[in-house]
């Protein structure tokens, strides 16, 4: 019944990451921003954590726990208050290997999860988002045509995490050139196969810490082993439901980072002989961001816990993502705005969560629970 | 354990008072606006009938109880059930106020009036104010009488004053009130009573202000205006003024003497806010309801899951309207949930109060606009919708003051860093 | 060359406007609320003011002013100030005559101009609104089919202003059926006319003192000579942008009535010790609405500025309605809100702007300059 | 006479600034925001000639002169031809914040603190420090240096002092100096200057804070940091500190004696918010104008005139943002129009800045937004133009100073009771 404590398991999976956050990413977040890379130590710590592993089953080997959508969304919060590019960097694998938990053939979860279980990073990605202005999930341009009991997959991609090292990534794709969600399949692709072209480490405005690439799939041919749910669609709709949680989830994180930052500012910076925390302008403007940043994260939790209780949550977890993609804008420009100059140089964190933040528009699919 | 579901009781309130409020509120929701300042009988009847046949006391004991049954649990006792009496208040004034909020308002019972007595008084006083509100042969309306002239918001300006006769072991009261919400009702209309805020001692300040117990016709009591408003208006909202108003010694609630009285009084907003939050989710649900209903019947579709940009202008205003409600009630049923469950909710209360009140003014804001000729015009209840929704922004501390408290809370100052 | 300065005839028109909004219509908009109704010395005295009629060309015997769009929007703003109602009331007759004027065949003049230099309001109006949800000026419900030399209206209007007492209507309809602006033409209907029937007064969220009526016409029969322009479409666009340029300079009157009225209020009422002007919420919010207040001007004088010379100003008319309907929208709320308690009460004026500014999105035609 | 009829003079700045910003800033832009800490020579060398030539001159000497020649005019007296100098500066750096907002703020040129010395010098000064803008060899900067660490938007804060050595008659500096705007170039990369605020007298507040020339390598002055920034990554931003730097006495600006010499100081806000404003137009209207190039590229249309519900989100987007750049600049204009008219402009420069600040912010925020994995793609501008324009709501007085600055104009309040 309605209740909003955290149960025992999600308070230690929370408190697992934010110790991890608090000691281990947000010291070393500028560093990565400025050099453009998340040190292996640090992917590899991150991984040992298992948060993403745990819900292997058993029968091949794993801790079988059951997969959370509510405490997926508790865990990536903490993380990316920490960092986000991190945040991404780990969920990465789970883009390509969550789809196959829940929707893949025995076969690929024999062939795929218990990667998953390995001390370093599984290689594993997915490739959702196009290069190209109104990219709608409905309507992808990457398009996956019959052949034979395969198909042939041709389109690009952008924003593939940790694409440079993958070995498999997960591409969708619009069926026969069908558009809407339900006509969108999912095909396992491999470095290295004819026709893929794994491009140059992006450069954007934020995520400069985390590797994302292009794709270039020209009529790249996938054999009918390879395309998820046995396909030809999957349930893309759901899929990307559990993307929207996520990317909600870190949305709040990104922006309670952001909130909390600037609200410690106030407290110490003082002008006109009184911290300008003690102005209406600068403290309601926080608290109204605090009140943002609980309102996204009641949405983002809700549609949680509808996926997790078996339901569709299409509607909700587009709409928290609609909001908190809002929030987290808002929150960032307004932490940057009350440090003012102090905001706008990079020694001080708040300006990389305003360009880290500007991307939630744009991440879809880029993150699951 | 996280969780979003509904709990029993809860829905089966939403969808007993649903019934009522689509079959005896909406109907009379234009009238009622339209005879400002009379009684919709049907609706006080019903009502009335309903709150004697106990239907109100279950809904509303619930709110004062739960301070008793709620003290701090000894550590390692087992937690005890929630009991969910806030949230299916909640639930209750959301749907009244999807049905009509000056309605809602405007019913016999016992108001913030009574739920001071219940949260303050005595026994004695509980068994002799409250009851007539489940007993009496006619309706009977309670209310509260806080705000003055010059003291709204900053309520430790009041300065009304109960003065001591110790003669007679009266108090006297002297003062003037306004925007008593039921006044009329409460003190002239019926056989029901104001609980004024007065100060003993207006040297003492906050702490020197006490409420008490004046019944109706008290003599010396004299309600001077009924208001003409924007919206709410089946509501009455009146002026009350006391010249040498004599009250029995023992209708003063809590402690008469002068120390730390206010931060109790205080306190009752932490119930009273989410409430009106749910009442401001209730229009702003039926204004968005409605939208959605002509829009769809007038072609339209709402897309979710398209690229935003892609939306049209109205479909992406009717989503984020459709949030704002959702956001709205999230935030108020974590306040009463946390008043359920025994946890401190000041912060809480006011996030719901501040949020609520302004997405609400926006949803049916939007709503009118979205509609145009049609939101403009009454004869679509969308305009008045907009009208009611206001005075959630305003009432029971403004959105200014309610953010104030959560500033204050999150950045641990005090009233004198952070005024 | 640019300047803000207003001309010596436009600063005497301003002041003219202003004294009578200050004397006449100020104290009495209330009244006039309540009633629902503008008392027939009011209408007359501000007809008397001759600010719609100075147009009419001196060979018809009127003074023969150069029409000019920023001079209206100047007076306009000012008898908004002092009450809408009243504002749009004065104008109803130019909504029928300013068209005949620039597009009206020479026989159409002849006929209704005059009427504007009648001593009482002339009674003339226009109907553009359609009481029809999206109602959209490019895509008019109500139509008009070709009939011999004339055309047969069909159709709905509403909002349609002074309707009761109007002798002569200018229906807006699109012609033969075809959307688009420029398929909108304008015919001249009388009161009384086969198949007209003009409804009871409407009832409406705001402007209650002004006489607003629907329309229903049954296949009302007009003659060739009764259509703008000689038909069959008109300029529409062009009236539009006069219109839209009138709706933004009113917009604005009614703001700046409920800004200055909210700054005058927080300057003198007291909580907390002070004057609640020196909280920041209130003072920074009511410094909002002041700029969004000039924005909203500028770009209507603009817009106003651009017709006198002869420009289309198409768009810049368009977007400055939508701007000036969304700041009369958030400034009359923030006044409401800056009133607390008392902005909720019909005592103070304030809610009253409130309900009238909530219309500027329905508007679409209901004045002109 | 209203009127809105861009001036001849106004049309051939833009013309040929335009140009200007087209042919070589767009080329350097993503270079130079790639290489922060570098000079871009192509354009320094471009506008250094341009300069030698007088074109600076032309376009910047307008602000400083207005003062003298709008002296209060005599009543009668036939009104002078306004000359439209600050209204073609703000034209000219739109378009140079069009072309790029970091190139524009790094190129060679008396800058702030330039114009401080035009505003507030002596002809001497004038003549002396001014005069290498026009003549020197190689590419000279000036920068004015306010902030501190412990002084911000707080400038009365200021900590940097200025000690009168009554033997050598020379100023002794101390204090470090934060934000310096082209302060590494003023200083240390060629023979320009820096004009430092500090105090005679700290218990004299802001009466004691005067002006003063700071040469190039002008031994007791350091710099000390290079900042990395969000944006305008091509402009310098240098921290400065002064030990013991001694400044001859004829270097201070204005009246050297402790008496209301701030009121000056400040005045010059007046004067530079109007352009910090058109700046974060220009930055604005580069973002609009690739937006609805690639929004109709893909086969958007902007269909101004249908009900605006009816628009997709995007095309509403558009036209808001279209909206937002047009009333910045309208109100930017005003302020700049009041300054060459001799009109006080103090609430219209503040307006200007905070409106604009604020709403460029926005307007960039959504054409990243928009163009979705493009705007967010360093292949693109746009998201540089994003991370440029914030700085405008932020330097020259944050968005609520300028805020304060027009609430307390409006409501005619003071600094102690409106803080």
């Amino acid at each position: 019944m309605f209740s909003l404590e955290l149960s025992e398991e999600q308070r230690m999976i929370q408190d697992t990451a934010k110790s991890f956050a608090a000691e281990q990413l947000r010291p070393r977040a500028h560093e990565c921003d400025e050099k453009g890379a998340l040190p292996e130590d640090l992917l590899a710590s991150a991984w040992e954590l298992g948060l993403v592993s745990a819900v292997v089953p058993e029968e091949l080997g794993g801790g079988g726990m059951k997969r959370s959508a509510v405490t997926g969304a508790i865990m990536l919060e903490e993380l990316a208050w920490g960092d986000l590019a991190l945040a991404l960097a780990m969920v990465a694998p789970a883009l390509f290997a969550y789809p196959i938990l829940t929707q893949g053939t025995d076969q690929q979860k024999k062939k795929y999860l218990p990667l998953l279980l390995e001390s370093k990073p599984a290689p594993l990605t997915a490739a959702v988002i196009e290069p190209v202005i109104n990219f709608d999930l409905s309507e992808l341009t990457c398009q996956a045509k019959k052949k034979g009991a395969g198909y042939l997959l041709s389109g690009k991609k952008c924003l593939v995490p940790m694409g440079s090292t993958a070995q498999s990534f997960l591409v969708y794709a619009a069926v026969d050139g069908k558009p809407g969600y339900e006509n969108v399949g999912g095909f396992i692709v491999e470095r290295g196969q004819k026709g893929l072209k794994i491009g140059e480490r992006e450069r954007n405005m934020g995520l400069a810490a985390l590797d994302t690439v292009g794709l270039e799939l020209a009529e790249v041919e996938v054999g009918g082993d390879a395309v998820l749910a046995g396909g030809p669609s999957c349930d893309f709709g759901k899929l990307m439901s559990y993307s929207r949680v996520a990317l909600g989830a870190l949305a709040i994180g990104v922006a309670r980072a952001a909130q909390e930052y600037a609200l410690e500012y106030a407290k110490v910076r003082v002008a006109f002989g009184e911290p300008i925390a003690h102005r209406q302008a600068i403290s309601f403007m926080i608290a109204d961001d605090y009140m943002e940043i609980e309102s996204g994260r009641l949405l983002t939790w809700e549609a949680a816990f509808l996926l997790d209780a078996g339901k569709d949550a299409f509607k909700e977890a587009y709409l928290a993502k609609l909001y908190t993609d809002q929030v987290v804008i808002k929150v960032t420009d307004d932490a940057v705005q009350t440090l003012g100059g102090h905001g706008y140089i990079r020694e001080h964190p708040v300006e990389l969560w305003l360009r880290n933040g500007r991307g939630f528009t744009t991440f879809d699919g880029l993150a699951t629970v | 354990m996280i969780s979003f579901e509904v709990p029993a009781g809860v829905a089966n309130v939403s969808k007993l008072v649903h019934g009522l409020a689509m079959g005896v509120m909406r109907k009379w929701a234009r009238w009622a606006d339209d005879h400002e300042h009379e009684r919709c009988e049907e609706w006080v009847n019903t009502m009335w009938s309903l709150s004697k046949g106990g239907m109100m006391g279950s809904m509303t004991g619930g709110l004062s109880r739960k301070k008793k049954e709620d003290k701090p649990k000894e550590e390692g006792e087992k937690k005890k059930e929630v009991r969910y009496q806030n949230l299916i208040m909640a639930a209750a004034v959301e749907e009244l106020s999807w049905g009509d909020a000056g309605l809602y308002l405007a019913m016999p019972f016992m108001g913030l009036g009574g739920a001071a007595v219940a949260a303050a008084g005595t026994e004695a006083q509980r068994e002799k104010f409250l009851k007539r509100f489940t007993t009496a042969d006619k309706p009977v309306w309670g209310a509260m009488a806080i705000t003055e002239p010059g003291a709204g918001s900053d309520t430790a300006a009041i300065s009304a004053t109960a003065e001591l006769d110790p003669k007679t072991k009266e108090w006297i009261l002297n003062g003037e009130k306004i925007f008593v919400t039921q006044g009329k009702s409460s003190v002239e209309d019926s056989e029901g009573f104001v609980v004024a805020w007065a100060s003993r001692d207006r040297k003492a300040g906050r702490a020197g202000i006490k409420s008490f117990v004046v019944e109706h016709h008290t003599p010396g009591m004299k309600v001077t205006k009924v208001e003409h408003k924007l919206g709410i208006r089946a509501s009455d909202t009146a002026s009350i003024v006391f010249e040498d108003c004599r009250v029995p010694y023992e209708n003063v609630l809590g402690d008469p003497e002068v120390k730390e009285g206010f931060k109790g009084a205080m306190a009752t907003f932490d119930a009273t806010r989410p409430m009106v939050a749910a009442s401001a989710i209730g229009i702003g649900r039926a204004a968005l309801e409605r939208c959605q209903e002509l829009y769809e019947k007038n072609g339209g579709k709402l897309r979710y899951g398209i690229n935003p940009n892609r939306l049209t202008s109205a479909e992406r205003d009717l989503m984020m309207m459709e949030s704002q409600v959702r956001v709205s009630r999230l935030l108020t049923w974590k306040a009463a949930w946390m008043a359920d469950a025994g946890i401190h909710n000041n912060l809480e209360a006011s996030v719901s109060k501040a949020k609520t009140g302004k997405a609400i003014t926006w949803v049916t804001n939007k709503a009118v606009e979205l509609l145009g000729p049609v939101g403009y015009s009454k004869q679509e209840l969308l305009e008045k919708w907009l009208r009611d929704a206001k005075i959630n922004d305003i009432f029971e501390g403004t959105g200014q003051i309610n953010t104030l408290v959560v500033a204050r809370r999150i950045f641990g100052l005090g009233s004198k860093e952070l005024r």
